[in-house]
């Protein structure tokens, strides 16, 4: 348990830089909020830009497949960035999560994802957690798929769609084109991860894996675990915004951040974010290592970042005062953001309550 | 009389009874009804004789809105008139000449004129003395230039209350005086302010040369400090709990989890129960603190009333959404409208949520609350200040 | 639910002023910490002076048997004012507990227990939540009772015991006196409610109810209703105590009390504990006006209460810093004394889990 | 060499399997073998050659210590010696004289003279800068006079590391010395400080005339603060986190849970997952605090990792008293004792309970370490104060 590189690479630190110079060219906050009003010009270029250009979308495809080889460490800090920026792009739907079932399942697909020509999507609800019950639709023996998939991230970006089917006992998972589906966009609470409802009636699928559960499961485990470095970045946001903006706003004659109290608050973020920063880490090293202790590591890590990405947003808006309830200044979308990504793929109390039977901490009496 | 004296619920029942017996709500146009019934004393119960009132316990205003209620007498829309009802009207009655109460307090109390409150500005939100608003003298007149901020109904509202500063080369506290301002004036210009939400409930207000009659100023040139002030504490002593039993946010969620089997799990349970227990104890706190009111024992728990309500409607909507689960990841509508009232339960546990997080900021931040008990409650020292004697022109900003 | 007052009376600031008097001057910081220590010797000439002298032994007692004919709430004020001194009285588990159950029965042994001559305690562990489960000692055709009952309060002052046995098919009460029990003091966490373990071996019983479950488990209810009250007085002494050091004591060349954090807190705790007196006052009146929501209202008041005392002597100790840690410094009595009174007839936890069956919020499905 | 420059921990292994061939525990005398180990530079593997160290990097000392313990060699006892193997050893490298290094740091190393601190006073606890003791020259020694408080190890300790004021007409932080106190002088008055739990892990030290050779001063005279500044950084980071899942506090609340399970209640359970969880991350937290550390860079995480360490226990701690409930209610032993070490796990939890109350206060309370936090690593503005640069002599007390 203790040999895993909790601190960043240079390489990672690289990947980093590289990155917030371009969100920080392309991604400006009134392009982001501009997505709430169904202005969504922003979405398709910079997703080109972060996919393809940066190659970002084959991060985790190895070379010989198209791919850029690296690990969910890169994964993760590339997912620092974007909560950080708000960024609205398919990257955790695409890049990890369909990418991880092309990857298992060794799909022809996987090349044109991974370059950024196409993107991919799981049909399923955003709010399913690893270890929960999965959601499918029906197939009948021509391969033909028919059911309502809800609040699916990533679908209105796709242009294919892998959904869950069940077959007699198991579940199997299929490729639809968006072309075949019914794909309607619904009014999120996060907008910079707008959920859409696919509806499939007797849409044509092509097999992608007969015995699928497993693989959903364990790239659903994976985007939880990364969607904690997102949480983090979300946070650290939060944290600088408001330091900042606090040491220039003045009351009382006096810099706010002067004042004692909302210093001491302000610590004990700056101590939360610390401690999120160790826990995304050792989840996205897990990850990579293929360590057995990923379960155990990615709940703990999701249910940790998700609580503490609410308060840090929560916190950044009552210390901005008026100024941060207002639509024209950004921090309302991290608030969004962060209680949206809570909510996502497991609330903390669905990994917590997950963790007590990984760990042993259960209601029930041994042996019952 | 002596009986009268010492059952003031009995002499209101009266003056009601004897009211209605000569004004049928079933047949009397609504606004020559309301009219009527402000001239009658029977408008706010604690107000004098001659300005709705019969000067008797304020803590009988609930019995007499009930009685008319109960006769299908029509109301005075009071939510449309928040700011006016609550603080306007005690501010008015307490500064204003008698020329001011006359022409202002009974068409704000029918609803007749809206009103709007113009505190606070970009550079003075939690510093409220530090407004900027200058009014310069002229004549009869002043003339108002500066920009407020966070301003409901100014989009519905006749008239404002005002703080602005008239002398800039004595401490903050001292160059400020309170107006009231005709809306109506040309150079008011009012413009929504969008909020996290979507909608825009409040707005920014730009006053360029705006003219306001001396007749209109509210209290002494140089008072506004402490006319503002007494406006204030009535804003919080408003914030009441309520009387029911899982009234509020605490009754939507408590629904939810009724009305949802399936999205339980025991530590949202734990949560739930331990936020009930909160809101059970913070509604027995307001009614406390009406028991003192009543008995004109008004302390500064408005405040800790006030702080208390902020942290529960933030928890409770933020845990209504864990709930939720999915549904939480959907919202109904970014759309900017201009709402007439707040309206929580009308609204998803999205916007519930969002919107709660004012709650903690607008009416006095929570971190000033604190201030203030630890100050006037507790007598801890003050923080240390620098800005409280020197000109406010020499302060930086 | 709106009726009832929850302001003090006139009638009880007067107790409370004559009460708090007596306190200051026999129930000294000192004295109680050296209970600690073996030395009980404040504990039997307070008591007399609480309870025969000023009367309150009979506080509940109506003034045709030999009370003073005062209710529930007045009870709650001396309870107030015993927490406030941290004073180890029998009060509560006597003049209340024993009390009602006497008062129930109409038992020949009241008057002498409200007159402070004799004093009684019902042998059932402190830690007994009024809805659970209640321990109960076997017993024969001939009244004799044998078993062990733990952690009894008020065991250790008292010369009659009021014993919970079972019977063929419900508990029964029966007076024991303590010369027929061995009664063995336990170290507790708060040794000023000191506790005692009660052994009985064939000890000669007299029946004092034969159906008494309704009435112990309506005295348990009471008493913790009441408990709430020991808890605001609790929480009242660590506030104003911890304000009054803070003005005085200086760091950094200024009053500590006038840094904004430890301000901030300390608003906190005051808002806490006017919120605490509103849940107290409610549960007491509810109480004396035999009021049908009294079961919510002592599960609320114990589990709001409880929690508040505990808080506010955590902070008091915090605030104060290494001198709040000292043995010589009193505020170490009211830590032991909030955390014994938390963990006392039900902890916070068990009441709101009560408190899910009384509002319908439980786990379970309707209908299950 | 290239090769042992790129692989210190081999280098390592060599030294210590050389000097392990020469001296063997099994028949070697314990004092004799802990003195050969210094002298081989096997004590603490970053000091220099010559002070019992290699100058290799910091994050092999745990592979030295096993090393050694993988051969039964015996320990130095350090938990009998923690003030003076954690604080007073690195500020004695720092900071002290070729003559005090040779004469102090090999006896404090193997355990022959244990060393406690005299710094925190009745009224200098957060304020350390406020020290009223006072040491006065007097030929070639100081004269010392004043009170102590919160000593642990005084009555076994044969030296101190202490702060005491040369210099009253300075600002305070300005006429402050640092000195090695000879325990053994009859000046030195050591009483127990009984607290909470009942025992007296602590000491008040009342020194009475004192007398200290000015070689015994540790840096420059007026320099105090700023090497009890470096002994104070060095106690932070040396609160390190634990390396194993549910070492510590939470283990035994986690056995508590498991073993009894009549015990179980939702509420509890929401709160020991919340907590374990947050133990959890603590613990990876220090992991990656000691890899910073490892790799040079060190922060002022430190003070963070207190701050949670503290607020963990404690939570921790009152959760097992609710989960015991009525075990809960008894306690062991209200005797007044003197116990050589700290031992959370050897005690009943009501003991745990009241013992982790000085967690956030011993070694720099919360708050301190949150102003820290806020003021070197947030860059926040720092309290106004009005002590700074007056003479301490002039400053209200």
């Amino acid at each position: 348990m203790t040999a895993l590189n909790l601190l960043y690479t240079d390489i990672e630190d690289d990947l980093r830089a590289t990155l917030r110079d371009l969100l920080a060219d392309l991604c400006t906050p009134a392009a982001v909020s501009a997505v709430y009003d169904g202005d969504r010009s922003l979405v398709a270029p910079l997703w080109k830009a972060v996919a393809a250009d940066l190659g970002l979308a084959g991060l985790l495809v190895p070379e010989a497949l198209g791919g850029a080889g690296a690990s969910a460490r890169e994964a993760a800090v590339v997912l620092e960035e974007l909560g950080r920026a708000s960024a609205p792009v398919p990257f955790l739907t695409s890049a990890v999560v369909a990418t991880m079932l092309l990857l298992n399942a060794g799909d022809d697909l996987l090349p044109a994802v991974a370059s950024g020509e196409r993107t991919a999507a799981l049909a399923i609800p955003l709010s399913t957690a690893p270890h929960a019950l999965l959601a499918a639709v029906a197939t009948d023996s021509q391969q033909r798929l028919t059911g309502v998939v809800t609040s699916v991230a990533g679908a209105a970006e796709a242009d294919t769609l892998l959904v869950p089917a069940s077959t007699a006992d198991r579940i199997a998972l299929y490729a639809v084109p968006v072309a075949s589906a019914s794909v309607a966009p619904v009014v999120s609470l996060d907008m910079t991860r707008q959920l859409a409802d696919v509806t499939l009636d007797y849409a044509q699928g092509r097999l992608v894996l007969a015995d699928a559960e497993p693989a959903i499961r364990a790239a659903l485990r994976a985007a939880a675990a990364l969607l904690a470095s997102e949480q983090l970045g979300v946070s650290r946001w939060c944290l600088e915004t408001t330091v900042a903006y606090l040491k220039e706003r003045r009351q009382f004659g006096r810099p706010v951040g002067g004042f004692q109290a909302l210093k001491h608050r302000l610590a004990d973020l700056y101590t939360g974010i610390e401690s999120a920063a160790a826990a995304a880490r050792y989840a996205a090293a897990a990850l990579a290592a293929g360590d057995l202790d990923l379960p155990v590591a990615a709940s703990v890590a999701k249910a940790f970042c998700g609580d503490l990405a609410v308060l840090a947003a929560e916190e950044a808006i009552q210390l901005h005062g008026g100024i941060g309830m207002t639509w024209e200044y950004p921090a309302h979308l991290y608030l969004k953001r962060a209680k949206a990504d809570q909510l996502a793929l497991g609330t903390p109390a669905e990994h917590r309550a997950q963790l007590a039977e990984l760990v042993d901490l259960t209601m029930r009496a041994p042996g019952a | 009389m002596a009986l009268a004296q010492n059952d003031p619920a009995g002499e209101l029942r009266r003056h009601v009874a004897a009211f209605l017996a000569t004004h049928d709500p079933a047949t009397m146009e609504r606004l020559s009804f309301l009219r009527a019934r402000y001239d009658a004393g029977l408008a706010w119960v604690a107000f004098p004789s001659g300005h709705g009132g019969l000067g008797l316990p304020g803590a009988l205003q609930p019995d007499l809105d009930r009685l008319f209620a109960e006769a299908g007498a029509p109301d005075n829309n009071p939510r449309a008139n928040i700011i006016g009802l609550g603080m306007a009207a005690p501010t008015i009655l307490a500064f204003g000449t008698a020329e001011q109460k006359e022409r202002y307090l009974r068409p704000l109390w029918t609803g007749e004129e809206i009103w709007c409150q113009l505190f606070s500005e970009p550079g003075a939100g939690s510093d409220l003395a530090n407004v900027a608003t200058r009014a310069v003298r002229d004549g009869d007149e002043w003339v108002v230039n500066g920009q407020k901020v966070w301003t409901s109904s100014a989009h519905t509202a006749r008239f404002a209350i005002l703080v602005a500063r008239t002398d800039p080369d004595l401490p903050k506290h001292a160059g400020l005086t309170y107006f009231l301002c005709d809306m109506a004036d040309p150079g008011v210009d009012v413009r929504p302010l969008r909020q996290i939400t979507g909608e825009a409930e409040f707005n920014e207000v730009f006053l360029t040369d705006v003219r306001i009659p001396d007749a209109q100023r509210l209290g002494p040139e140089g008072g506004g400090w402490k006319v503002a002030n007494a406006t204030l504490n009535n804003e919080r002593v408003a914030i009441g709990a309520a009387a029911v039993r899982e009234s509020g946010i605490v009754g939507l969620v408590a629904s939810t989890w009724r009305e949802h089997p399936e999205l339980r799990n025991t530590e949202l349970h734990a949560r739930l129960l331990k936020l009930w227990v909160e809101a059970e104890v913070a509604r027995l706190t307001g009614q406390r603190l009406r028991q003192k009111l009543a008995l004109g024992q008004p302390g500064p728990e408005g405040s800790a009333m006030k702080l208390t309500f902020a942290r529960l409607s933030q928890q409770l909507t933020g845990l209504e959404l864990e709930l939720l689960g999915e549904e939480g990841l959907r919202y109904s509508d970014w759309t900017m409208v201009q709402p007439e009232t707040v309206d929580f339960a009308g609204h998803d546990a999205g916007y519930r949520y969002l919107r709660a997080k004012g709650n903690s900021i607008e009416g006095g931040t929570s971190e000033i609350l604190r201030n203030i008990i630890a100050e006037r409650v507790l007598g801890l020292p003050a923080e240390p200040r620098v800005d409280k004697h020197r000109p406010w022109r020499e302060l930086a900003r």
